[in-house]
């Protein structure tokens, strides 16, 4: 114990400190890690990953996934799991797409109240009736498919966004570079100061660290995870918005799958599924990981639709295996 | 880390073997119908209305550059996975032209979008990305493509949209839209139904994936028609089969449970209404019972009307390439194209079925 | 503080009522400043519903509760902590994966001009404060890294770092060793000092005695007693715990150990030799005849629960051998261990030895499943019958068979816990700790029944943080330090004070 | 319950029911649809509409009865649907040697992506959510590969008659599913492995010192989850006539965990309901079938199913007493 065996021992700590704290490092930015050695092989391999354009590209295809999984990321980190997020962002680009026709503060409102709200109800059932994340946002998934079907007159009608201010933002750029991305960008800042720099924030670790601990420590689990919730809904029904605004319209054939995509890349991002332990750096990267492996396949051009799934499914896994691996390797080396 | 000894080794062998086993010794059922697919000319897209009053698009008006297809870049973007036969059809159509007029395989770069959107517009930014001087799309969906417009029409790069229209302003968003008329293909299939129920009775419509604009007009087309032609057919069941046979197939079941009087059965594709075929021999119904209409044109569906399970088809030709490119050379060369390039689709009935049944795909 | 003479802390007549169970009864309690007020009774009695109705816990059914001599509702915990009562639990209820700082600062963060929590300054008290409590590792460190006691002081700073006017305490000292038992009875004097209230909660006369002034004693869900601890000895308070005159505690003595067993000498029944693993155990070797019990003794992470764990296959071993009745375990797992004949009783009997959701039956049938089944069937017959023997044999009280393991009280779930392990018809019992977090009545049954099954011929080996359990029950006594022998005690030697100087010097 | 107790009925007071509604209650909400639909939909006990009925769960049936095996370890599979495509890919492959050995060889790929499953969770110690996760995904991959990206028709008439033909006037796919139902029941009520499986989900740790072999029960149970999920690929195939390995299986994960958690199999496992999961599953399948025979629109019967299923599973949930 420390009282005791401290003088003794502080030569081997610190030389097992030191290890866990490399380890430590890889596992976190991992993620990062290995999109670094992606983006060299990529920018070895093919001639046209190097241009700037395709860098845009990736970027701003990434934009609404990314924030979709910021707000995936505290969900996760609370220990919850949000699979209604695929569903609020089409529903999101609808309500964007309709409510442009009253100006750019109203469609990104509009979405936002909606989804907000959608959140909010999910928040609620999980944090006092206590039913699993799973099964809420699963049944939040089909809720949120049927009012946007409902809206959009089984599907038939594709609002179209009005030449305006809001239609503007989305295709307008600063330095090259689409104003949707410097919005996430700056979100993704707020979300890291929140996250590591507010009480709220660390009221998210602790519940998914040991709710029963952070109940006794003081901390307000029921606000904390309804908040967790609205925060996802808000930032889907945002990613739509963003979205509507670049296509022009409110696309309802989007969103299937989002959700897994979602939850893979804040997992490769070393954000772990049961909650307690996480970084937005390493969701940024994971999702840009996602997003460049995609890329280069299709720089290749070569690779079957059917072998592109195997590929990234198997990938997935061997991220998340290292992953494992390393946090393992951490343990041992914490003694 | 790992630990594979001992007790595990059988685990092992297992995997490994049935990873050997499923690679290797294939041998599936003998296929008859693994002719030649018939790709005989006679079974190309026809043009049926190539310049039906609307406006034309030329090189200087577009503002392009020439561009010699023979040695250009090409991207094809394909929206869903090559599973079905009409997406098979459509992709082969594409390379095979290509290969044909001597374009090298590493200049047709063909992305696959697997149903999603979003992927789909990445996949085209990236093709844009990479140099393409023309574009073929096959799009997922007719509304939210302005992302792509935008980034294409800075660099000039003509779009021809095949077989679903993209809604945009023509010359300046996209050069041409080539492909068929859904609602029309509803309509006609309305007036096959009619002429099928002798103008009377009850119909199910198994309608596409919802949402998307194919499942609309094919809807609206042939409610319309049906309203117009054959007041006194009913129309009592609406329910979605994905456009897929296994959902239709569900569907359809379904309805002759609950709704038993039907006699007409409209499918917006052909893989529904193979589906609803094995539904009805399931119900013990015998071919011609209830009379199907079908949209697409498919071997499998084509069949089915010489078996006498389907009343008629409405062809939806996907054999886009040669029109494509042939478009695509006449604008490189200064021709004025129009708007829209509405293929004339065949259709099928126990009239032509078995003699054409080369022709379907 | 104010010379007032309103209490800190009063409850009136309070009650609380769980579906089909009365835990509190019309109890009253009354906490004065400066005051270190000891809080009684056998596991049930109410104890830790009471404390939860003072922390916001609970809400009572029933009565008053009284701050500073303002009637008061609590809500929450929160609102117990606006009024200054902090709360250390019996098991460390902190979140392992955040540092040691932020779980120090949880709720309390220093915060910079921005609203922010300035994590700086944050790292930088936690690391002082904590300095104070002896701890001098890394604050930024995950606290899950750190040892369970540490983890504890840790508790205790976050408790007191406030200015809390009452601390309540539900046994700090079960995962404390004794040099940590030391530093936190410096607090409680500091905080006895400056006028803060405790409520101490702790199974462990001794201590009670050392530091209490008074002392409040439930039984059922009843207050039995309550005055100051001095006009009350030892065995009176004992029995007013159990509910039994005064000779039955006598004749029976603190521990129920019978003492000596007849260790008939022949082979070992268990031959531990050279066991290393990594970090954890350097070359521990050790025998046990039948019939005797070993102990283990050393501070808390001197490497006994590991010792436990090496020779039960549950932790892997990089070198050593464990030999059964002669016979060496080829691949040391708990499959093969279990099939060898080695019992194991894990440390923490929910985290490691109960599936709490299953019944009785299917707990105490787990080990046993193969024999009780013919082609991979069980047989529901051979089930009852076992099951039946061992519920008579442990004095098990439970409704039935089928009832849910987690709603046993801690005695009879530490028996359940036994009854699988002797189901197995053991060669050799691995006890880590059997009677930690019990009441005194199921210790009792428990201590004698490890000298009835040493009897038997069983080879013990008994892990114990209780000096006093340690030497009673063991015939010898293998000394750990730093996850190695230190020494060990035999015959006359086997005492506490031998003890305490074998771990003493050891820890020099 | 005996007619005696019922009689008494003074003490069916509000904690009665607290108790058995996590039991009982999802044979209540199927008897309220039930009766629902005896009341509003046509032909509905026609027993060829019950047959069809009976024909569609099959499939979710088989698969949520390996689902429940898995979240009885307190894990989950969501690559059940990319398994049924597997072994739907797979069919059409070896047909040529006749169907046993096809079913056999759909059968040996489920082994395959269970022992990859299980691998990862036991061996790798990956979250079960995570593992399953990446199998979705590359499971359809393969069986797209495996299949050529193309679905193909099947003549061999044998093998159809497996979706086609019945039994004492009872489909074999339905006699399939009823018997693995019973054996999934027997093997939780009165296996060795049964009750490892549950020791396993309530509390891993203890039931490793307890001996039991947590590493092969888990492989075991992944197995078997994509055994069965093969198996209704394979019986959607004789049905559909076509293995279409893009489409077979899609979401059926969903449906099948919906399924199970409805029966009041909690998603923390140490629990197994064979019997409410079968009920699980007939009522979603039943309130499919009653909106699609009322022709409700697809937006409605989503809202109305999202509504069910959290109503279902409130008053399913457990109540712990504390």
């Amino acid at each position: 114990m420390t009282l005791v065996a401290e003088p003794k021992l502080e030569k081997a700590e610190a030389a097992s400190l030191r290890t866990e704290r490399i380890v430590e490092l890889v596992q976190r930015q991992g993620a990062l890690a290995v999109l670094a050695i992606v983006l060299v092989v990529g920018l070895v391999a093919y001639d046209d990953f190097r241009s700037f354009d395709n860098a845009g590209t990736i970027l701003v295809s990434a934009a609404p996934a990314a924030l979709i999984a910021l707000g995936m990321t505290f969900v996760i980190i609370t220990g919850g799991i949000d699979l209604s997020v695929g569903s609020l962002y089409v529903l999101g680009g609808v309500l964007a797409a309709w409510a442009s026709q009253y100006g750019i503060a109203a469609a990104f409102a509009v979405p936002l109240a909606v989804c907000g709200l959608f959140g909010l109800v999910q928040g609620l059932v999980i944090a006092y009736a206590r039913l699993a994340p799973f099964i809420v946002t699963l049944a939040g998934l089909l809720g949120a498919r049927g009012l946007m079907l409902a809206l959009s007159d089984e599907g038939g009608t594709t609002y179209l966004v009005d030449p305006g201010a809001f239609k503007d933002f989305g295709k307008g750029e600063l330095l090259g570079v689409k104003y949707a991305v410097y919005l996430v960008a700056v979100l993704f800042v707020v979300g890291m100061v929140t996250l590591y720099r507010t009480r709220f924030g660390q009221s998210v670790y602790a519940i998914g660290g040991s709710e029963d601990a952070a109940r006794l420590m003081g901390v307000r689990i029921r606000g904390t995870q309804i908040r967790v919730y609205v925060l996802s809904g808000l930032l889907a029904g945002l990613a739509g918005s963003i979205n509507a605004a670049r296509l022009g319209s409110g696309v309802t054939v989007l969103g299937t799958g989002m959700e897994l995509d979602a939850i893979a890349a804040v997992v490769v991002g070393g954000t772990l599924l049961t909650g307690g332990a996480g970084t937005l750096g390493g969701t940024i990267a994971g999702v840009l990981l996602l997003q460049v492996i995609q890329n280069l396949i299709n720089q290749d051009g070569g690779v079957s639709s059917a072998w592109q799934t195997v590929i990234s499914g198997t990938f997935i896994a061997l991220v998340v295996v290292a992953q494992t691996y390393l946090a393992k390797l951490r343990r041992v080396a914490s003694g | 880390m790992i630990d594979l000894r001992g007790r595990w080794r059988p685990a092992l062998a297992v995997l490994s073997a049935s990873a050997l086993l499923l690679t290797g010794c294939a041998k599936s059922e003998d296929d008859p119908a693994a002719k030649s697919t018939a790709d005989s000319s006679a079974a190309a897209q026809a043009t049926k209305s190539a310049s039906a009053g609307g406006s034309t698009c030329d090189l200087t008006k577009f503002g392009g550059q020439k561009v010699d297809l023979k040695t250009a870049t090409i991207g094809f973007s394909q929206s869903e996975k090559e599973a079905n036969p009409f997406r098979i059809a459509e992709t082969q159509s594409i390379k095979d032209e290509a290969a044909k007029l001597g374009i090298p395989a590493a200049n047709l770069k063909v992305t696959n979008a697997d149903s999603k959107f979003d992927k789909q517009i990445t996949d085209v930014s990236t093709l844009i990305d990479q140099g393409v001087q023309l574009l073929v799309i096959a799009p997922l969906n007719s509304d939210g493509w302005d992302s792509v417009f935008q980034k294409a029409s800075s660099k000039k790069i003509p779009i021809v949209t095949i077989d679903r229209k993209i809604n945009a302003k023509h010359c300046t968003d996209y050069l041409t839209f080539i492909g068929s008329d859904f609602a029309e293909q509803g309509k006609r299939a309305a007036d096959k139904m009619a002429k099928a129920l002798n103008n009377t009775g009850t119909v199910a419509i198994l309608l596409g994936a919802p949402g998307n604009n194919v499942t609309t007009l094919r809807t609206q087309g042939f409610k319309e028609q049906i309203a117009k032609v054959a007041p006194n057919i009913k129309i009592e069941f609406e329910q979605t089969g994905q456009f897929s046979r296994e959902e239709g197939q569900k569907v359809s079941e379904q309805l002759l449970q609950s709704k038993p009087n039907i006699n007409g059965i409209y499918a917006e594709n052909d893989e529904m209404a193979l589906g609803a075929i094995t539904a009805l021999k399931g119900a013990s119904k015998k071919a011609g019972d209830v009379k199907i209409v079908t949209i697409d044109g498919t071997k499998g569906a084509v069949q089915g009307i010489v078996d006498g399970w389907i009343s008629s088809v409405i062809e939806s030709n996907p054999r886009f390439g040669p029109l494509a490119f042939g478009t695509a050379t006449k604008f490189f060369s200064g021709e004025a194209i129009p708007e829209n390039i509405i293929i004339s689709d065949r259709e099928y009935d126990s009239t032509n079925a078995a003699a054409d049944l080369g022709l379907a795909y | 503080m104010s010379a007032s003479d309103a209490p800190l802390l009063e409850v009136v007549g309070v009650s609380k009522q769980f579906p089909g169970v009365r835990a509190l009864d019309d109890v009253s309690f009354t906490l004065r400043a400066g005051e270190v007020h000891a809080l009684v009774g056998e596991n049930g009695a109410g104890k830790s519903t009471l404390i939860k109705v003072l922390t916001g816990v609970y809400q009572p059914d029933g009565g008053d509760l009284r701050h500073l001599g303002k009637p008061v509702t609590f809500n929450g915990p929160l609102d117990a902590q606006a009024a200054g009562i902090s709360t250390i639990y019996q098991e460390v209820n902190l979140v392992p994966l955040m540092s040691v700082a932020r779980n120090l600062f949880l709720g309390r963060e220093p915060r910079n001009r921005f609203g922010l929590v300035d994590v700086a300054r944050m790292n930088r008290e936690a690391a002082e404060i904590l300095a104070g409590y002896g701890i001098t590792s890394d604050v930024r460190r995950p606290l899950g890294l750190m040892a369970l006691g540490a983890q504890q002081m840790v508790a205790l700073a976050r408790a007191v770092m406030v200015d809390a006017r009452v601390v309540v305490m539900d046994e700090p000292t079960s995962s404390l060793e004794p040099r940590e038992v030391e530093t936190l009875f410096g607090v409680i004097q500091r905080l006895h000092e400056r006028g803060v209230g405790i409520i101490y909660v702790s199974h462990r006369l001794d201590e009670l005695y050392r530091i209490c002034d008074a002392v409040t004693i439930l039984r059922d869900g009843k207050l039995v007693h309550t005055g100051l601890i001095k006009d009350l000895d030892r065995l009176q308070l004992v029995s007013h715990m159990l509910g039994r005159p005064m000779s039955d505690v006598r004749k029976a003595g603190f521990t129920s150990f019978g003492g000596e067993h007849s260790a008939a000498g022949g082979k070992p029944v268990l031959r531990c030799a050279d066991l290393n693993s990594r970090h954890k155990l350097t070359g521990i070797s050790f025998e046990v005849l039948p019939g005797e019990v070993v102990g283990l003794g050393g501070l808390l992470g001197a490497g006994r629960s590991e010792t436990i764990k090496a020779v039960a296959g549950a932790l892997p071993l990089d070198s050593g051998t464990v030999e059964v009745d002669g016979t060496t375990l080829r691949r040391p797992n708990p499959v093969a261990a279990l099939k060898a004949g080695i019992a194991v009783q894990p440390e923490d009997r929910k985290a490691e030895g109960l599936a709490l959701g299953l019944s009785i039956r299917e707990n105490i049938a787990l080990a046993v499943l193969p024999r009780l089944s013919t082609a991979g069937v069980v047989s529901e017959r051979k089930i009852d019958k076992i099951v039946e023997t061992f519920i008579s044999r442990l004095r098990i009280k439970a409704s039935g068979p089928h009832q849910r393991v987690g709603d046993l009280s801690g005695g009879n779930q530490q028996k359940v816990l036994l009854a699988r392990l002797l189901a197995t018809g053991p060669k050799v019992l691995l006890l880590d700790e059997p009677t930690r977090g019990i009441d005194v009545g199921a210790k009792a049954e428990v201590q004698a029944l490890i000298d009835e099954l040493a009897a038997e011929g069983l080879g013990v080996v008994l892990v114990s943080s209780d000096a006093e359990e340690l030497v009673e029950g063991s015939d010898r006594v293998v000394v750990l330090r730093d996850g190695a022998v230190a020494g060990e005690l035999r015959g006359d030697e086997v005492t506490t004070e031998h003890l305490m100087n074998v771990i003493a010097t050891a820890a020099s | 319950m005996t007619a005696p107790s019922l009689a008494k009925s003074r003490g069916f007071d509000a904690a009665t029911v607290r108790r058995l509604l996590p039991v009982y209650g999802v044979y209540v909400a199927l008897a309220v649809l039930v009766l629902f639909n005896i009341a509003w939909t046509d032909n509905f006990l026609a027993w060829n509409n019950l047959r069809i009925q009976l024909v569609q769960v099959t499939p979710v049936v088989i698969v949520a009865l390996g689902m429940a095996l898995v979240i009885g370890t307190e894990g989950i599979d969501l690559s059940v649907g990319s398994v049924m495509a597997l072994g739907a890919a797979l069919i059409p492959l070896y047909l040529g040697y006749g169907m046993i050995p096809a079913i056999a060889l759909a059968v040996v790929g489920g082994v395959f992506v269970g022992l990859v499953n299980g691998g990862l969770v036991a061996f790798v110690g990956l979250q079960p959510i995570v593992a399953t996760l990446a199998m979705l995904v590359a499971g359809r991959g393969i069986a797209l590969v495996v299949s050529n990206g193309k679905y193909k028709d099947i003549r061999d008439k044998d093998f159809l008659a497996i979706g086609t033909d019945a039994f004492l006037g009872v489909p074999y796919t339905v006699w399939i599913a009823a018997v693995l139902a019973v054996v999934v029941g027997f093997v939780v009520r009165r296996t060795v492995f049964g009750r490892r499986l549950l020791a396993v989900g309530d509390n891993r740790a203890a039931a490793q010192l307890a001996g039991v072999p947590v590493k092969r029960v888990l492989i075991t149970v992944y197995v078997i989850a994509a055994v069965l999920a093969a198996i209704a690929g394979v019986i959607q195939v004789s049905r559909i006539g076509s293995a279409d390995a893009s489409r077979i299986g899609l979401l059926i994960e969903l449906s099948a965990i919906t399924a199970v958690v409805v029966g009041g199999t909690p998603l923390t496992g140490g629990k197994v309901r064979v019997l409410g999961t079968v009920a699980g599953a007939f009522l979603m399948q039943l309130l499919t079938a009653t909106m699609i025979a009322n022709n409700l629109k697809d937006s409605t019967a989503q809202m109305v199913q999202a509504v069910i299923i959290l109503v279902a599973v409130y008053t399913a949930r457990e109540r712990r007493t504390r």
